[in-house]
């Protein structure tokens, strides 16, 4: 296959990015029935990234994430049923319930935890950079984050102390151009996200974050980068958020963002792009895509069901886990 | 100085909501609107800033319309960049603006910290009174839809510790509006913490401009038996306890703090040594909470009329769950404080 | 994890200072010190962290000599970035690592506030306790030499009011060793806060490691007719107001809390009940500050038992002054805390 | 006279310059005395980069500054007579005995309020810039701040939002290598802290602070980007400190920073750059900077004896000022 990717590459990529894709279309169709009690911020449109980069990373390397985390949570190996009972709640879910969306862990997967503290996840992916660093245990981590994080000290704080101590740590910046409704040029200069890194003296790069060869391609050099201890690479990878910020509803009829704007990134739907590329390459056929999504839908069926099925934590343990 | 002509209101209201200043009544959103419109029509020099602030929402609405009106100069979105944003609200408060810095949620006001205490609230100290920095600062708190540890924080015993700051909770459209135009026109930076399942109460609100000066709590409602000292929310919570005491024949004493720093220890002090017994409900934490200090002046200065122990209801010592079956215990009621009544009575 | 093996030591020890363990004498700085050395011998994956920490002067002689032993890729030297740093040393105790973040001055925390509050204390229960944060964080305090407002804060109680962080005020080296220890040895994020004007002061001190753990005051002197409680300098202070107080034939008791957060509210209550009296002597702010808890903990949970009016010592409500003029005006000392023992007796 | 700047100016500069040396190396002599009960951090060998700058500016436009902090306020215009009384905690003192030597005060020549907290002043001067956008009223503003302060995000968060809006703010980094006694190296990759500036797309501008001309000449061309609404620009200027970080004494005995180091740069002393092209220029005499400094003594004189016969603050007043 053209650009050095193979087909079960490409195969495993367009199959993580359906998975969070058919997910996340579920907590659409669900959350309208009030029982999924915690604000829900979507990443259906931007499932390239977290496919592409994690699929290069090992289950015991680190990722940190935001608010909007289900998607890198998914492809870094959560299973759905934790993820499913976190979202409603439940004591089995990934964070037993005291999380909720905002706040997925597992750390069997190298998902030590997420924060909604915009920016907040920054330092501390360095810090674990740190910790492997001292460990000498080979492994890496990678923070997602948005283009609002960029203008948080953290970030700043975050990137001058792993290149510093060329830390094993992966910046990845999901610009989808907004923060809640603030678009970007409300709050940043003219300069490209990935052009800050040299303020940093680290290397940058920016590019296409449909399009998940794009991104797998320039992640992989960040990992090895990371991996032989070359230090820290910022990635900048564009994209879109089809849904509101917050909740399953489009937020466009509202005004909040232009309507071809959107009309035109959803053209650019990542697994499309994916999709059509490996039907064109033969790799896949239209029934083969059927197929997938009937096995990664019973395998949601289960996951909801489970949830559904859980108890609630309890109201006497209301002060386990504060320390 | 347009503030010099706003008329103070320092009457400290008995009763029940919706009472008086009968003429209109809007919601606590629209007074809170109502006061940052008035106060960007009276003063060139004042100006909003907040994240998102000017987006279609407008922070619960209650920044509406204010840019369409005035303009994308002084109704200003910002970057995300809570301490930094501080920092330039108090450099161009310093340079002879009044800046309204509106955060979304308390909880992002931990990033801003260092530029609130170390700067904003010594400002004029450290300058021996020569430069006053005359900043406000909007921040919302509220309950519940598993908003979980990190968007549901009640921080205002963080500000309420430090000299310098002002920290103001109104409970009542009344007083969201009074309180904000009075902390806009003065001149040391204020916190004013709004609740976020207040927005829709309605009230008697004046149309013009008041102002309702920093230390002066509110009795909402007399009692002989037990005194409640609330504030924000949880007022309302314990005019529902009085409800239910008062249907066992107990009566109970309302006191809205309104203005959690400085404490009107005044009014505290002559409610708890005429009720002898004292409960205080908070929308925080208890350790070094604004409970404590209530308390605490209560065992001060109240000493001798406290005929029984003293009864705080606040927030679990947890940070707050996401599930639903756990913020039910997480979030105390008027159950609770009606319970702990019983117990002091 | 060797931390287990050492013996935790709960002995709540009466009597003054210098007088048990008594091998060795050391200073309250030698005990840091020895702390972290042996920290740093027993566990690899401790490390020391912090601005200048690894200088000449090796933060007022508490790391000094550390490096040349252990290395500076374990004692390490770090950037001016409070925030930022602090969220390094959660992100490598989320992987394993026990870091020691040490700052100079506690007015720097405030910078760090988002990834101490909705961070460090907030990982435990947001991940249903599936990952821990075992971070110790160092901070001090001081009093004098026209340090000013930015440089002579005692914030020990915006940390308190944090559930999910625990926050120890050692006054004796004893204490401060074995608090030290045992910060390093929890699973959870420590605020340890010294105080400057300690670090001369000696006593015996045991050369093995062990762990006081949080929560669990002590009584410094024992005495049947007031209550003194107080934390880290103002121990001094109380001890000698005592010896004051003694002088007219009044006993005092002084209490150490050692732990400002947990509270050993057993230990103050009993206290409490015992002589009626209370007073309470903090390094830091009345308002929502370490004494208001105190305070409110007797009014709630020892009512019966007070006798007299709670009395308060603290600083006032203001930012630090740098004149020495003023200076002496602002801090609290023993004749204050004896004259509020006057005036309750 | 080369370099564009004329002999008027130069000697400015260099009067500048010597007022701070005297006024410090008077603070030297006195502070063992005791009397003066406050932390001092001294500019000794960076006077060049508060004259430089200082002079471009008008009395209204403001500058803001940090823990060492007593070049640039004596730059801008501050008497003698407040600073030292100030620094003996007299009522009479610019901050009325309430700051010390850390906060110094004069609103009427544009000195707003100064901060130890490292960074703290970059924010503030960028909402001073905002204020002065806001009222049209042709003010810019300046934020000193050392090397130190560029790991803060304060700096982060502060040059995005002066570059996104073009505010009239110059930043200006006084980069002396240490901070306390870290190394820059042991706390930045390497990289200028000027070329930081691109990353916020605003010009950075490098150079030797020993200098006063070259300070001079490259404020210049900030102050009119700044004036005429071109927006921010970052100077970092090169520089050395010769005392300790806090106090009156050396620190390289006690092996703080290497003996070498320091040496150079006493040779590259600011002052005797200058006076050196004065001379050669025969722009002075050595008689006319004895008599320069003769003058300047007197005037210390006389502003320390002021402070010597100026009232304490009252104990009574311990909440004044407060609100
Ligand atoms: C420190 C902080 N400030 C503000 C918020 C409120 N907030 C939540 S998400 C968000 C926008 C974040 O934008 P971006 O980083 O681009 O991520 P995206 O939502 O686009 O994925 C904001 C402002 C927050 N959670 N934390
Ligand atoms: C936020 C903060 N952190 C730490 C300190 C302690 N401190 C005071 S000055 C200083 C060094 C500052 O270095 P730099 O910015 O280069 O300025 P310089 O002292 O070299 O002029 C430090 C770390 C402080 N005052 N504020
Ligand atoms: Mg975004
Ligand atoms: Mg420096």
């Amino acid at each position: 296959m053209t650009d050095g990717i193979d087909k079960e590459t490409l195969f495993r990529l367009f199959e993580t990015m359906l998975r969070i894709r058919l997910f996340e279309d579920r907590v659409v169709r669900l959350y309208p029935g009030q029982e999924m009690k915690c604000p829900v911020h979507l990443c259906i449109g931007q499932e390239a990234i977290a496919a592409g980069v994690c699929l290069h990373l090992k289950k015991e390397d680190y990722i940190f994430s935001t608010h909007r985390s289900h998607g890198h949570c998914i492809a870094k190996g959560m299973g759905l049923r934790p993820l499913a009972a976190e979202l409603y709640g439940r004591s089995t879910g990934c964070s037993r319930g005291r999380g909720g969306s905002m706040h997925l862990t597992d750390p069997e997967n190298g998902i030590p935890g997420t924060t909604a503290i915009v920016g907040g996840c920054i330092p501390i992916a360095v810090g674990a950079a740190l910790s492997a660093q001292m460990k000498r245990n080979g492994r890496i981590a990678v923070a997602f984050f948005g283009d609002g994080a960029v203008e948080e000290g953290t970030f700043h704080e975050g990137l001058n102390y792993a290149s510093l101590r060329r830390l094993p740590v992966i910046f990845v910046c999901e610009n989808n151009f907004y923060a809640t409704n603030s678009p970007q040029k409300a709050r940043q200069p003219e300069v490209n996200i990935a052009d800050r890194a040299a303020g940093y003296g680290m290397p940058g790069v920016a590019g296409d974050g449909n399009d998940v060869m794009f991104v797998h391609d320039s992640c992989r050099e960040a990992v090895e980068r990371a991996r032989s201890g070359g230090g820290p690479t910022l990635l900048e990878f564009r994209t879109y958020r089809w849904k509101a910020h917050v909740g399953p509803d489009s937020d466009i009829a509202a005004g909040c963002r232009p309507a071809a704007e959107y009309e035109e990134w959803v053209r650019r739907c990542p697994l499309e792009l994916c999709g059509q590329r490996l039907i064109k390459e033969k790799a896949l056929t239209e029934d083969d895509i059927d197929r997938l999504t009937g096995s990664i839908e019973a395998e949601i069926d289960d996951a909801v069901e489970f949830a559904m099925n859980s108890p609630f934590p309890q109201q006497s343990e209301i002060l386990d886990h504060v320390y | 100085m347009p503030w010099t002509r706003i008329q103070a209101d320092d009457s400290r209201r008995p009763g029940i909501f919706r009472s008086s200043h009968a003429v209109r009544e809007i919601s606590y959103r629209d007074a809170i609107r109502e006061a940052l419109s008035q106060a960007l029509s009276m003063d060139p020099d004042v100006f909003l800033i907040g994240e998102g602030i000017d987006d279609p929402g407008g922070v619960f609405g209650t920044t509406k319309g204010l840019r369409e009106v005035f303009g994308s100069e002084r109704v200003m979105d910002s970057p995300i960049a809570e301490n930094g944003m501080t920092g330039v609200a108090i450099g161009a408060a310093v340079a002879g603006m009044r800046p309204v810095l509106i955060h979304m949620r308390v909880d992002f006001l931990p990033m801003s910290m260092d530029q609130l205490i170390n700067h904003a609230a010594k400002w004029s100290y450290m300058t021996g009174g020569r430069v006053k920095a005359p900043l406000t600062i909007r921040a919302i708190i509220g309950r519940g839809w598993g908003s979980a540890a990190q968007h549901s924080q009640s921080l205002q015993a963080l500000f309420a510790h430090i000299p310098g700051l002002r920290v103001l909770m109104p409970a009542s459209p009344y007083d969201a509006k009074g309180l904000l135009l009075g902390s806009i026109a003065s001149d040391s930076p204020t916190v004013v913490i709004e609740h976020r399942w207040l927005y829709d109460q309605k009230e008697g609100v004046p149309e013009e401009a008041y102002i309702i000066p920093a230390g002066r709590g509110t009795i909402r409602r007399e009692g002989t038996d037990i005194s409640i000292v609330a504030s924000s929310y949880m007022v309302y919570e314990a005019l529902r306890a009085a409800d239910e005491l008062g249907k066992k024949g107990i009566s109970a004493e309302v006191v809205d703090l309104r203005s959690v720093f400085p404490l009107d220890e005044e009014l505290i002090i002559a409610s708890v040594r005429k009720t002898g017994r004292l409960i205080v409900a908070d929308t925080g934490w208890r350790s070094c909470g604004v409970s404590a200090e209530v308390a605490a002046v209560a065992a001060e200065k109240a000493h001798a009329g406290l005929k029984a122990p003293v009864r705080r209801i606040c927030l679990p010592p947890a940070p707050t769950p996401a599930s639903p079956a756990l913020e039910q215990a997480y979030y105390p009621t008027f159950q609770q404080i009606a319970a702990a009544a019983g117990e002091i009575l």
